[in-house]
């Protein structure tokens, strides 16, 4: 929707702290404000536009921490009380209940990552993850050696059909005789399944996995970087957030699929100040807006041949000439292309 | 794939998934055949992780690199066996509720390692460590083959889990340590003629425990989850107890119920590549192991004789 | 006069209560000294405060001369003093071994010597005569074995003064005999005895002294010699005279009530522990079962109560096949049960009395109607039977916990009784109380039978049965082995048959 | 007896308190302000009309899986099964509300015993398990709960169909929840399950005090030998225990999903609200008043604990803190008993009650 501005450089206070009184504030859903995904991207764009705003923590910019499900509600409702100015709920479990409280706070503005909620005064805030997944797909399906990729999920819903999906079309778009491996490990927070499952995988001959399972993720790096400690070529491909990091000091990142939570929750504060805010209506982040795409560490272990193609596949979803698939249907369809 | 290229990825995952249960089950072991019920060892492997982890990140920023974690290990270990006071104080000097206090103590465990992260770290979960335990192949035995399948891609600290085991049940049925700590699980009065004292029995019994529910918090940690958060452990704890009960609390019958959850597990996470099963639906393979468990206790094991004063509190001259 | 344990003006209180009020009692070295006392006198307490047990509010204790403080049984131990406890004190998993080794275990190294613990075990024991098999698990022996493992026990830890704390309540004649040759043996290498018992006829045969206690208090010590006999000492314990010999009625057997047939029932282990076994009673009479323990008495009981069910065989009540009924059929038949355990079979004890007293019949009116309880007439029925039964309790609000044993007891006769069930089992109905108590239920049991009641008596202590039976059945093996007429047999030939042994043959 | 009644009431208050006091003393180890926290928490527990509605919401399921597992305990059971039988319950009330379309009067009563015996259905395994083979009632509930965990889900994508890990809504004639309740508390989401959960201690206390089951069933919970002895079926009522702890449970279910939720979300981990349910039956010594009070505590903590977050930035995990620190304070109440006696001035070597 809002491309351009990227908020990368821009720390010259433009908002201008004194007599603003504007006040955002956002509720993490359980996995924590520290998940190294996106409840902890959402936090990082709203920082960011405390400081340039020269908002204070807890004042003017806040979070609360949700322990579980049962507290979305209240938490919303608290900070819907406390006179925020606009609310995020970070993730789509917390769709019904941001409707609930819009309903019962009209004055307010809210805003919903990874869901649509349709409300007077809800920002629904989605992202084309299909395609940032197709591009790892497409680096996935050029630099394997064995011909046979994973995927895992945390678990199976239609948002992680999204990241499924786009990958394996990446892949199949480049590598038709490739296999992929797709398993969900039924948890967002089971490392240990998380090794488990990479172990089985890389064992049955799979060289890169992506994933998108939160912290059972966080098992995958464990297994990779174990086996390339013991001379085994194996890489991850990350989610949401540049994963570099994660796979080191052995290395094991290929690229990660990073979703701009940050740029979204910047950029829909920005508005709402700006007496902007996009209510009701859908703000989609996407390819073309920098919402979606590959980590900028890419190039520390794909070649340059391959984020060429990559370059390419990018212009190409971007005019449209592609369309990354979302559903099993899509996907289904595209295939058909292919061959 | 054959049957042995099977084992070959399965034996690995087993391994490494009975570790972390095969030592907090120890742990279980030595704190019941003293008498005391050890609902706690959730708790206890709660803050073991959270030790192993905080240890090794403020061991490696001092520059102990790859010996980190395993000097966290010991760390763990000592916290452990000092957290576990909070079961030994009431259980055994109060007369306290041991299953109830174990349930109160779990609820502390999770709260208190996720306060002190936040008040460390200022947020709810740690970073990953840096230097963690790393599967690898034991030098010149990954060679042999067949055998092989248990030396590659292992952590050493599941040999240190199965040798613990041999040791453990050494301890309890050769020594005479063993031997008082285990009359004052069955007995504690005919233990307390004998001028054995019973307390202090029971003080090790549960610390000890302590020691290896830390351990085996620390373990898991640095091996797999690489770092700590309010849901590193869930119902591990829980399954070591099984896996005691299951054993009928002798520490080979542990090791036993350890391996087997592991199999269980391995192959239910890693079945669907395995022509066999790749058509069961996932729903079954996921309750496989607990399903598993609970016909092989109905069947095949049957009665498990606890030891007979497990949950009493000793009164000296209670009639 | 040489004095190895003098206890002087010991005070022992629980709560408000004064188990031990001033009692002095000084042990001569080489000397059986016996310690006389009703139930509750307070004859363990004294001990386990002289064996560390408990901590004495007031008075000293001395060894050998020397005034000391013995906090614990280690310091006992320390001291040579060992105690045989009245209630086994034994780890029914562990071998003989490892139950006389504990605490002082010979090692090897990191590990316990188990060659040189056996060998130091069958050494002692072949010093004292006391055999035994090493290697056998607790839980399989007999209670007499499991009691040489309690001295062998002391021994091992070089006990110079043994306290034995009615030790031969739960033996056969013979076996007490045997008992009574260790003793002596003990003697003659130089211990020195505490002996508890309630049988004045053991204390004649083998003490020098008897201290007496009455109700926690001290009453005095006597030489046992040809001026003292059974009724002084009887009457230094309670206080007044006692009549021993109260003589019942005569009975008059009808017919037939319980038929036992070729019964067959295996116990835990699945030996079969009632084996073949045959047995009929007549209502208005007693029939009194006499063996040692473990004979098949507890299998023979759960048998006929419906608890187990029998391999083969047949139980007829009043005729009607009853074999394999459930307890609640077998009670509705017309069968009341007064258990052995009266802690874990008889009551819940943490139940009123008031709920207690309808355990069996909770569920029929008026106590349940339409599936709720009536408790106004629970209450009703409950203070009832406190009434004729002469229960001692504040009232029927309180736990059945809270009452003494002997009150306890009379509570469940009273609820059996009370149901007038043509058979009445009574397993060792008067155990662990008071002669005042022994007697009144002695006296139900005969009012019963006076009902035209029949009425099962098992006791292991011989003396009952010859007083309230009126024929005696003795059971060895599974098996009734012999029936007498108490007023023709000799505790000396049920002995012998209860040992397994015919008449005229000898036993050792 | 007095005095009993007394000590009955005054360990638990005093319990509370030290459980509040270590919850200071760790508040200030953190850096944080004691009084500023427990006035946030006071609060968000009591504060308002919308706090009161949330704690008296967040009590309802408490109050069910208290009484689940109390009424175990009472019949000498230990339920550590409840987690499962909860998510069961929830399950099957979810599909009921979503897949009928009846009028409230028969469609609420229905998904009410749909989540009742679907649970019960599931606690019936470890009862008939320990009657029938003696297998540890604890093992078989431990893993009964992760067999319902997968189960569940298993269950709400196959069965009930979804797609994007919550349900759609059940249907209002399914539903407990009231908008006049919530506006009476200013948008809580209280909703007539408490007054269900109220109604249920009352026939929690019914079953156990007045019916002639409730004999039964107490009795071998007292004193199973004793009780088999007197004719009654100690594996019928253990089984009979467990079943009716898991209907208890079934509606600690039913409570999330017609009243908080009107759904249900695909579940990677436990719901607590079982766990809960243990410490929550232990501070109300197993009797149903106790466990209405104990459940609304801890429920009111818990949401004060969000409270405290928002009004003095102290991390709401240290209400785990507090509640844990107030069951072992119970627990011990032995200590108490001695200190209080103590301090009466009436030591007494040695009492010992059996
Ligand atoms: N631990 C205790 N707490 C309270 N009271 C006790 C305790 N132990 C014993 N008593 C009481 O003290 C009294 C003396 O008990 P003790 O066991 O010494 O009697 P005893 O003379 O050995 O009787 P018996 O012949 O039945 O063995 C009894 O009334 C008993 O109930
Ligand atoms: N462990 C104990 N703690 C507290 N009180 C006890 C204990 N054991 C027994 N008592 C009390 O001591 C008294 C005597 O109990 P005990 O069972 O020894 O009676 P008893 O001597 O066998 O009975 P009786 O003399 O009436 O036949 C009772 O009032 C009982 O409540
Ligand atoms: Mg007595
Ligand atoms: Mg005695």
């Amino acid at each position: 929707a809002c491309g351009g501005d990227d908020n990368e450089g821009a720390s010259n206070g433009e908002g201008g702290g004194e007599g603003s009184d504007f006040k955002v504030a956002m509720v993490t859903d359980t996995g924590g404000v520290d998940d190294k995904s996106f409840n902890q991207s959402a936090w990082e764009g709203l920082t960011k536009f405390g400081e340039d705003n020269s908002l204070t923590e807890n004042e003017g910019f806040k979070y609360l921490q949700s322990s579980k499900q049962a507290d979305y509600q209240p938490n919303l409702q608290q900070l819907a009380r406390d006179n925020f100015n606009l609310i995020y709920g970070i993730g789509f479990l917390m769709g019904e209940d941001i409707k609930k409280v819009a309903e019962q706070f009209p004055d307010n503005n809210f805003a919903i990552v990874d869901m649509v909620v349709d409300a007077p005064n809800v920002a629904s805030i989605t992202f084309k993850e299909q395609e940032g997944s197709f591009l790892v797909g497409v680096v996935a399906g050029l630099t394997t050696t064995t011909d046979k990729v994973g995927f895992i999920g945390g678990v199976e819903s239609d948002l992680i059909k999204k990241f499924e999906n786009g990958y394996k079309a990446g892949v199949m778009a480049v590598n038709p005789d490739a296999t992929i491996d797709v398993k969900y490990a039924e948890d967002f927070n089971s490392a240990e399944k998380g090794t488990a499952i990479a172990s089985g995988m890389y064992g049955a001959g799979s060289d890169i996995i992506y994933h998108a399972a939160g912290g059972t993720g966080v098992g995958v790096f464990t297994e990779a970087k174990n086996r390339s400690k013991n001379g085994e070529d194996v890489w991850v491909i990350g989610v949401d957030r540049d994963q570099y990091e994660e796979g080191l000091p052995e290395n094991v990142t290929l690229t990660s699929m990073v979703k701009r939570v940050d740029t979204a929750t910047y950029e829909v504060s920005k508005l709402a100040m700006e007496d902007k805010f996009p209510a009701g209506e859908i703000v989609e982040f996407s390819l073309k807006d920098d919402g979606v795409g590959i980590a900028e560490t890419s190039d520390e272990n794909v070649s340059a041949d391959v984020l060429a193609k990559v370059e390419e596949y990018r212009t190409q979803l971007i005019d449209g000439d592609i369309t990354a698939p979302a559903t099993d249907a899509e996907f289904e369809e595209f295939m058909k292309t292919v061959k | 794939m054959s049957f042995l290229e099977v084992l070959y990825i399965v034996v690995p995952v087993a391994l490494a998934y009975a570790t972390p249960l095969i030592i907090a089950a120890l742990g279980g072991i030595f704190s019941e055949r003293s008498g005391v019920v050890n609902i706690a060892l959730e708790g206890i492997m709660v803050i073991g992780a959270a030790t192993g982890i905080i240890t090794t990140l403020t061991l490696t920023s001092m520059g102990l690199g790859g010996l980190s974690p395993w000097i966290s290990l010991l760390v763990a270990m000592v916290v452990g066996a000092l957290f576990s006071l909070f079961l030994a104080v009431p259980a055994i000097l109060w007369r306290a509720d041991q299953t109830v206090l174990g349930v109160a103590i779990n609820m502390l465990a999770i709260g208190l390692a996720i306060f002190v992260v936040r008040v460390l770290y200022n947020k709810g979960q740690t970073d990953f460590i840096e230097y963690r335990i790393a599967k690898e192949n034991v030098p010149i035995l990954s060679d042999i083959p067949v055998l092989r399948m248990f030396f590659i891609n292992v952590q050493y600290t599941s040999f240190i889990a199965i040798i613990l085991a041999f040791v453990v049940w050494f301890v309890i049925f050769k020594t005479p340590f063993g031997l008082r700590l285990r009359s004052v699980g069955e007995h504690p009065m005919a233990a307390d003629t004998m001028g054995i004292n019973v307390t202090k029995m029971r003080f090790m019994g549960v610390m000890l425990s302590g020691a290896f529910g830390g351990l085996a918090g620390a373990v898991y940690a640095v091996t797999v989850t690489t770092n700590f958060s309010g849901t590193t452990i869930v119902g591990q704890g829980f399954l070591a107890i099984a896996a005691m009960i299951f054993g009928k609390w002798n520490p080979l019958g542990a090791l036993g119920a350890g391996l087997f959850f592991g199999f269980a597990q391995a192959l239910s996470i890693i079945g669907s590549n395995l022509p066999v099963i790749s058509n069961v639906p996932q729903v079954l393979l996921l309750i496989a192991p607990y399903a598993l468990t609970i016909l092989a206790l109905a069947g095949v094991v049957g009665r498990a004789d606890a030891p007979k004063s497990v949950g009493i509190p000793y009164i000296k001259g209670k009639r | 006069m040489e004095y190895v344990i003098e206890m002087l003006n010991i005070r022992k209180e629980f709560g408000t209560f004064v188990a031990n009020d001033n009692i002095t009692l000084q042990l001569r070295k080489g000397e059986i000294h016996a310690l006389l006392g009703e139930n509750g006198a307070g004859k363990s307490t004294l001990m386990n405060v002289l064996f560390g047990l408990y901590q004495p509010e007031g008075g000293e204790i001395r060894v050998r001369g020397e005034k000391v403080n013995i906090e614990n049984p280690n310091i006992a131990n320390e001291l040579g003093i060992g105690m045989v406890h009245q209630h086994f004190m034994l780890v029914e998993k562990f071998t003989v071994t490892e139950n006389i080794i504990l605490g002082s275990e010979p090692k090897s190294g990191l590990t316990v010597d188990r060659a040189t613990a056996r060998k130091k075990v069958m050494d002692i024991s072949e010093q004292y005569g006391l055999r035994i098999d090493p290697d056998a698990k607790i839980e399989d022996i007999s209670v007499g074995m499991q009691q040489r493992v309690e001295i062998l026990k002391t021994l091992y830890r070089g006990a110079e003064i043994l306290i034995f704390d009615e030790p031969t309540a739960v033996l056969t004649p013979q076996e007490i005999q045997e008992l009574i040759q260790i003793m002596k043996r003990l003697i003659e290498e130089g211990k020195s005895i505490v002996l508890i018992t309630h049988k004045l006829k053991e204390i004649m045969q083998v003490a020098d002294r008897c201290t007496v206690i009455r109700r926690g208090r001290y009453i005095g010590t006597i030489d046992i010699d040809e001026t003292v006999n059974e009724d002084r000492l009887a009457e230094m314990m309670v206080g007044r005279e006692v009549n021993f010999d109260a003589e019942y009625s005569k009975a008059d057997p009808q017919q037939v009530v319980l038929d036992v047939q070729k019964l067959v029932v295996k116990d835990s282990r699945g030996l079969e522990a009632v084996d073949g076994l045959d047995l009929q009673i007549r209502s208005g009479e007693i029939l009194g079962i006499a063996g040692i323990d473990g004979n098949g008495q507890t299998e023979l009981i759960e048998a006929i109560s419906g608890l187990k069910k029998p391999e083969s065989g047949k139980i007829l009540l009043n005729g009607k096949d009853v074999t394999g009924f459930t307890p609640r059929k077998v009670t509705e038949s017309g069968v009341g049960h007064i258990p052995q355990d009266r802690h874990k079979h008889g009551l819940v004890l943490d139940y009123t009395i008031r709920d207690n007293m309808v355990l069996q019949t909770y569920y029929k009116e008026p106590f349940s109607k339409r599936g709720l309880m009536n408790y106004k007439a629970v209450a009703e029925k409950a203070k009832a039977l406190i009434e004729k039964f002469d229960v001692r309790t504040p009232s029927v609000d309180v736990p059945a916990r809270a009452l003494s044993g002997g009150n306890q007891q009379k509570a469940i006769i009273a609820r059996e009784v009370d149901r007038s069930p043509d058979l009445l089992i009574a397993a060792q109905p008067t155990r662990g109380l008071d002669v005042g108590a022994i007697e009144f239920i002695h006296e139900q049991l005969i009012k019963e039978r006076e009902k035209g009641r029949a009425v099962l008596l098992i006791s292991f202590e011989l003396e009952e049965i010859l007083h309230v039976a009126d024929r005696i059945a003795v059971l060895y093996e599974g098996k009734i082995v012999g029936i007498r007429d108490p007023k023709q047999t000799t505790e000396q030939e049920l002995g012998f048959l209860m040992a397994g042994g015919k008449r005229g043959e000898e036993t050792v | 007896m007095n005095k009993l009644n007394f000590n009955r009431l005054l360990i638990p208050l005093l319990s509370i308190l030290m459980g509040l006091l270590v919850g200071a003393i760790v508040m200030l180890i953190g850096g944080y302000d004691p009084i500023r926290g427990f006035s946030s928490l006071f609060d968000g527990m009591v504060g308002s009309p919308y706090a009161i509605g949330e704690t008296l919401r967040a009590a309802a399921p408490l109050i069910f899986s208290g009484l689940a597992v109390a009424f175990a305990f009472r019949t000498g059971l230990f339920n550590i099964g409840v987690e499962g039988q909860v998510l069961i319950g929830w399950v099957a009330a979810v599909y009921v509300g979503i897949n009928f379309d009846l009028p409230m009067f028969i469609h609420l009563p229905l998904a009410l015993l749909a989540a009742m015996f679907a649970a019960a259905a599931w606690a019936f395994v470890p009862g008939f398990l320990k009657a029938k083979f003696h297998v540890h009632e604890v093992i078989t509930s431990i893993m009964m709960n992760y067999i319902a965990l997968y189960t569940t889900n298993a269950i709400l994508r196959s069965v009930i169909g979804v797609t994007n890990e919550r349900t759609e809504s059940i249907n209002d004639s399914a539903s407990l929840a009231s908008p006049w309740l919530q506006e009476m508390t200013q948008f809580s989401r209280l909703h007539w399950g408490v007054l269900v959960a109220v109604l249920a201690a009352i026939v929690y206390y019914y079953i156990l005090q007045r019916t002639t089951l409730g004999y039964e069933l107490r009795a071998v919970g007292f004193n199973k030998h004793a009780s088999q002895y007197a004719g009654m079926s100690v594996n019928r009522n253990i089984i009979l225990s467990f079943v009716i702890s898991g209907m208890f449970a079934g509606l600690a279910g039913a409570m999330e999903g017609l009243g908080t939720f009107n759904g249900m979300t695909l579940s990677a981990s436990f719901t607590g609200v079982g766990f809960d349910g243990i410490a929550v039956a232990l501070l109300g010594a197993n009797t149903a008043v106790g466990v209405v009070l104990a459940a609304i505590l801890f429920a009111g903590l818990n949401i004060g604990g969000l409270a405290m977050q928002l009004g003095a930035n102290i991390p709401s995990e240290l209400v785990k803190v507090i509640i844990a620190a107030i069951v072992i304070f119970v627990a011990s109440g032995y200590a108490f008993n001695y200190v209080i006696d103590k301090f009466k001035g009436n030591r007494k070597k040695g009492v010992e009650k059996k």
